[in-house]
C-alpha cells in the first residue's frame, strides 16, 4: 500500500469533490480571514458569523490542493452550531494533532480526525492547517473585541 | 558522458534515495564546488582589495580570477562581468538602471508571456514608471516565441526586447540568433535572461551579440547567492549604478563622489566572495562535462520520458517537443500539490505550481502545473522511475476518486 | 571567555600562522558555520518555497527557521527582518526606497565623516536626486559624534538621520540612544548603519527604536554574499521594493502585479538560501559567546596595545579613546601600504588604506590609516606579537631611510 | 635580517625620496596613460614624449607607497633616450622580472634592478608593476599609430 493512502482518506475526498458551505457572502456581520501560503500558492478566505457566543456560520473559499480545501469543508461543518470556547478547543486541537504534538483524543473532531495522516507528510501540514489557522484568528479577533 | 559515474560527485546522491529531477530550480552541487568553498572559509577567509597581507592578496587572486573564468566562459571580457545576487538582481540592474534612463513614454518594450517573473516585472516597472508600452511577441499555438510573431510585433518605437533564452516551463529555446539582428535594425537593445541557458549552452555574447545578459549561479552546479550580468563594454560604462557605498568609488567627497569603472562600478560593499570563487569552480567542471553533451544527454532522457507519457491516459504534457530536458505537465484533475507528494514518497523530487511563471500557466489555461527536470546527473532508469511513478500516480489518484 | 580555546574552533588558526587583525574587514569563520552551510550542499542543496518535496521542505524551513534566529537576535519580528546580499545592500534599499519617495527639497538629511562608504553614498545620491541637503554632523575633537553637536544640526527640516552605530576606522560608538528619541521628536527616521556594531554588541531594535538598521553576515562569523535589512513593520509595510521578479509577488498579470508582505517583497529571486542558514549559524554561535563578553574582551587587548604604542616615538594613534577592539594609526612618514607588508611577514594580517571611509581619514589630515582591529579569538600574546611589530617595523622604516 | 630589505633597497628610497622627472605637462605632444590599482588606492599617471623613435621625455606623478612612486622615477630615469624598441624590451623584460618568469639578465635595467626582491611578496607586485604598465600602454598606443 502506498503511504499516500493514509493521506487521501475517503472523507477527505467526499469533502474535495463536494465542499459545503462553499462560497463567500458580502454580509457585514461576518469576520473574514484570508491566509495565502506564499511558499505554495495555497489561498483560502474563511468567513465566520458569531451570536451569542455560538459560531451561527462559516463560508470558506479559495484555491489549492485537495488538502487544503477540503479541510475547509470540514471546518465548516464541525464549527458550525459550536459554542465559542469549545470551537476554539476544537482548533488547538486539531492544529496539535497535525503538527504531531500532544492532543486530547477525546474531543469529537469528527471528520476532521481524517486529516490524522497528514503529520506523515511535513510537507502537507501547511495545506491541512491554513484554513484552521484562518479560523483562530477569528476566534482571536473576536475575543479581542469582547474583553 | 556516463551520467552513473557522474553522480559520485555529487554527495548528496550519495547520501540518500534520490531522484532529482528539480534541476531547473536549482542544480545539486557537486564536491569539487564545495571543496572549493570550503578552501576559501579555511584557508583565507578574509575580505578582497585593498588588503596587502597575503591571505587578503590570495582572496583578491581568486575572487580576480573567478571573474575572468565566468567570462571566458560566456567570451565576454573581464570589465563586461559584473556579479550580483542572482539572475533576478542582474535583470532588474538592466531594467532600473538601463532602462529607466532611455525609456521614454509611448516607447515600446517587447516580452514574452514565456518570461520568468524575474524578466517581466522589471520592465512592467519601467513601462508603467515612463508610460512606456509592454508589448507581448504573441505566442504559436505550442506556446513559442517564433521569429515571425517577433517581427509583426517590431516597430519603430520598440527601444528594449527583454526575451528569455530558455523558458523555464516550457524548454523552448528562444530564436534569439535570428532576433536580436532584427531589433538592433530597428536600434533596440536586447536583454537575455539566460538563467535557465548557461547551465546546458555554451553561451557566446559576441556571437550571440546581446546587449545585456544574466544567469544564476545555482542552476549550474554552483552556489546560491551569485548570479552575472553581462553588458557590452560601451553600455554597462555609459550606465549609471544603482547602489553605491564602498569599493564602488574612487574619490569621495562631502557632497560629491566619483565611480570606479566597470565591473566595479556595479559591486558595492564586500562582494560574494566564496560564491564567486565556487562559482567558478562550477563554470570549469561544466566546461569539462561540455554543456552540448549535457543537453543532449538531457534531451535523449526528456524524449524518453515524454514518449512513456503521451502513451498514459489523464496524463497531459504542455511541451512534448521542447528542446531541452524539461517536461511540463498534469495528472487531469489531480491538483499538482497533490500529485508531487505521490512523487516525493517516491523520492522523486519535482516541482508543483507556478514556477515563478504566471503568465505562461495562464496561457495554458490552468491553475498549475508540474515540471520535471532533467540534468547531467539523471539515468535512464530515472526516467523509468519517473515514468512508472506517473502511471502509478495516475492510477492512485483515480482510485481514491479523483 | 578563553580566547585561546577558541582559536581552535576557526580552522584557518590552525593551518597557518597568523596574527589576524582585520576583522573589522571580515571575521574569520568558525568550523560550526562551514559545517552548516555543507550539511546545506551535501545533503538539501536545493530550491526554499513552492517545493513540496522532502529535501526542499527541509530548505524551506532551515531557511525559514534562520530567519527567525536572525530576527531574534535582534529582538525584530520575522517580518521586519529581510535578507540581502550585504550591509552595503540593505542601506542602500533604505535610501532608495523610503529615502527617493520621503525625502523633498529643501529637506534635511543629517549624516557624519565617521559614515562608511555604503551609508554615506546613498544619502548623498539621495539628496543628489530629491535637491534635499546633506547636513554633516561636526565631530569634536577626538572625532567623535556627540549629543551636543548632534542637536546643533538637528531642525524641523530633517527628515533622515543616518549614522553609524561604531566607526569601522575610529572604533566609536555613536550616542544613539539619546539621538534616536530627539531625532523622532522631530519626526525624522532614524536609518542605523550596524556592520560593525552587531559583531560586538547585543542589538535590540525595540529598545533603541531605530527606525532601520542594516549589518552584514561576514563581519560577525557568518559567510559572504548575505547581510539583514531590519525595518519597522509600518515603514516595511509603507515602503515599495525595488527589485521585482520571483518570489516576491502573489499574482502576476499581464500589466500588473500584486506584491507579498514584507519581508517577501523585498527579496526577489531565489535567496542566498546557504548563506541565510550559514549566518543563523554564526548568531548561535555569536550568542554563545556573549557580544558584551567579547566586547570587554577586545577592550582590554585594545588597551593593552595603545599602551604601549603610546610610549612609542614616530608612531600616532588617531583613536587612542576608543570604546572597541579598533586601532587606527600610522607610523609618522611611512606609507602604510610600505608598513603592512612588515606585518604581513611577521603573519600579522592588517589593514591599510582608507577603509572604505574617506571622509574621516581626509578630516585626520592623512593619506591612509593601518587599522588593527580585536575580536574574540585574539589573545594577550597576539598583541605583544603585534606591539613588538609596530617597534621593530619603526626601526626598520627608520634604518632604510623612510 | 628581516626579509622586507630585499624589498626596501637603497636605490628604491632614494628614488622615492628624491624622485626625478616628477611633475605631469600640459603639453599635447605627450601621450597621457593613467592607471589606477583599485585593489589598493595606487594611481600613477605617465607621460612620455616620443620623437624619431626616441623616448625624448618622460614625467609622472601620483600617489602611493614607496615601492609605486619610486618605480615610476625610476622607469623616466631608464627610459628616457632610449630607441622606442629597446624601451619595449627593457619594459617587457622589467615586467617579467618582477612577475618571477624567466627574463633576460643580460638587458640593463640599470637602477631597475634594484624591484627584483619584490617577486617575494606577491601582494606588492602591482605596486612595482603600475607604472611600468601605463609605460607599456603608451608604447602600444604610438606603436598602433605607427603602424
Ligand atoms: C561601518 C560599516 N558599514 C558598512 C559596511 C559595508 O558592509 P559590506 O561590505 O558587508 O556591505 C562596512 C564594512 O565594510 C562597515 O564597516
Ligand atoms: C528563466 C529564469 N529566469 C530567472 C530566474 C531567476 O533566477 P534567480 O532565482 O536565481 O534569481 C529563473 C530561476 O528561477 C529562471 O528560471
Amino acid at each position: 500500500m502506498h503511504q499516500l493512502e493514509n493521506l487521501y482518506r475517503q472523507i477527505i475526498m467526499d469533502h474535495y469533490k463536494n465542499p459545503r458551505h462553499k462560497g463567500l457572502t458580502d454580509d457585514k456581520n461576518y469576520f473574514t480571514h484570508h491566509i495565502k501560503n506564499p511558499s505554495c500558492g495555497d489561498d483560502i478566505t474563511i468567513q465566520t458569523r458569531i451570536e451569542n457566543q455560538t459560531i451561527k456560520d462559516v463560508r470558506h473559499d479559495g484555491s489549492g490542493c485537495s488538502i487544503c480545501c477540503s479541510s475547509a469543508s470540514v471546518l465548516a461543518s464541525l464549527m458550525i452550531g459550536k459554542d465559542i470556547d469549545h470551537a476554539e478547543k476544537l482548533t488547538l486541537n486539531y492544529l496539535s494533532m497535525i503538527m504531531n504534538r500532544p492532543f486530547d483524543e477525546d474531543l469529537d473532531l469528527d471528520d476532521a480526525m481524517a486529516y490524522q495522516g497528514v503529520k506523515q507528510f511535513p510537507a502537507r501540514i501547511k495545506c491541512a492547517t491554513i484554513a484552521w489557522k484562518a479560523f483562530e484568528n477569528t476566534i482571536k479577533e473576536w475575543s479581542e473585541s469582547h474583553e | 558522458m556516463d551520467a552513473h559515474k557522474l553522480k559520485l560527485d555529487f554527495p548528496i546522491l550519495q547520501n540518500q534515495p534520490l531522484i532529482y529531477l528539480d534541476t531547473a530550480a536549482s542544480s545539486l552541487t557537486p564536491q569539487c564546488v564545495i571543496d572549493t568553498m570550503n578552501e576559501y572559509y579555511t584557508e583565507y577567509p578574509v575580505n578582497v582589495h585593498r588588503g596587502v597581507y597575503q591571505i587578503s592578496y590570495k582572496a583578491t587572486e581568486k575572487y580576480t580570477q573567478a571573474r575572468q573564468t565566468i567570462a571566458d566562459f560566456i567570451n565576454a571580457t573581464f570589465e563586461e562581468t559584473v556579479f550580483t545576487r542572482g539572475a533576478s538582481s542582474a535583470l532588474n540592474l538592466i531594467a532600473t538602471s538601463y532602462g529607466l534612463s532611455h525609456v521614454q513614454k509611448d516607447d515600446e518594450i517587447i516580452v514574452s508571456e514565456l518570461e520568468h517573473h524575474s524578466h517581466i516585472l522589471p520592465w512592467q516597472q519601467v513601462a508603467k514608471k515612463t508610460g512606456a508600452k509592454l508589448i507581448y511577441v504573441p505566442l504559436n499555438k505550442e506556446g513559442r516565441i517564433t521569429v515571425e510573431n517577433f517581427k509583426r510585433v517590431l516597430t519603430d518605437r520598440t527601444k528594449v526586447v527583454a526575451l528569455t533564452y530558455i523558458s523555464n516551463v516550457m524548454g523552448y529555446e528562444t530564436p534569439l540568433q535570428e532576433i536580436i539582428p532584427l531589433a538592433h535594425q530597428k536600434g533596440a537593445i536586447v536583454s537575455v535572461d539566460a538563467a535557465q541557458a548557461a547551465p546546458h549552452k555554451t553561451i557566446d555574447v559576441k556571437k550571440l551579440n546581446c546587449d545585456f545578459l544574466a544567469f544564476s549561479g545555482h542552476k549550474m552546479f554552483g552556489p546560491t547567492g551569485i548570479g552575472v550580468l553581462y553588458g557590452k563594454q560601451k553600455l554597462l560604462d555609459s550606465i549609471e549604478p544603482i547602489e553605491y557605498g564602498g569599493d564602488m568609488n574612487d574619490n569621495v567627497e562631502l557632497f560629491d563622489a566619483v565611480w570606479k569603472d566597470t565591473p566595479y562600478k556595479f559591486e558595492t560593499g564586500t562582494p560574494p566572495i566564496a560564491e564567486a570563487i565556487g562559482l567558478a569552480e562550477a563554470v570549469r567542471y561544466l566546461q569539462k562535462l561540455k554543456p552540448e553533451a549535457i543537453l543532449a544527454h538531457e534531451q535523449k532522457l526528456k524524449e524518453l520520458a515524454v514518449k512513456a507519457l503521451l502513451k498514459l491516459d489523464g496524463v497531459t504534457v504542455y511541451n512534448p517537443t521542447s528542446e531541452t530536458g524539461i517536461i511540463n505537465f498534469n495528472l487531469d484533475d489531480v491538483h499538482p500539490h497533490d500529485a508531487v507528494s505521490f512523487f516525493d514518497e517516491d523520492h522523486i523530487a519535482m516541482r508543483a505550481g507556478h514556477h515563478c511563471a504566471q503568465l505562461i500557466i495562464k496561457w495554458l489555461k490552468v491553475p498549475a502545473t508540474l515540471r520535471a527536470s532533467f540534468y547531467a546527473y539523471n539515468t535512464e532508469e530515472d526516467v523509468k522511475t519517473f515514468t512508472d511513478a506517473v502511471k502509478k500516480a495516475r492510477d492512485f489518484f483515480t482510485s481514491v476518486g479523483f
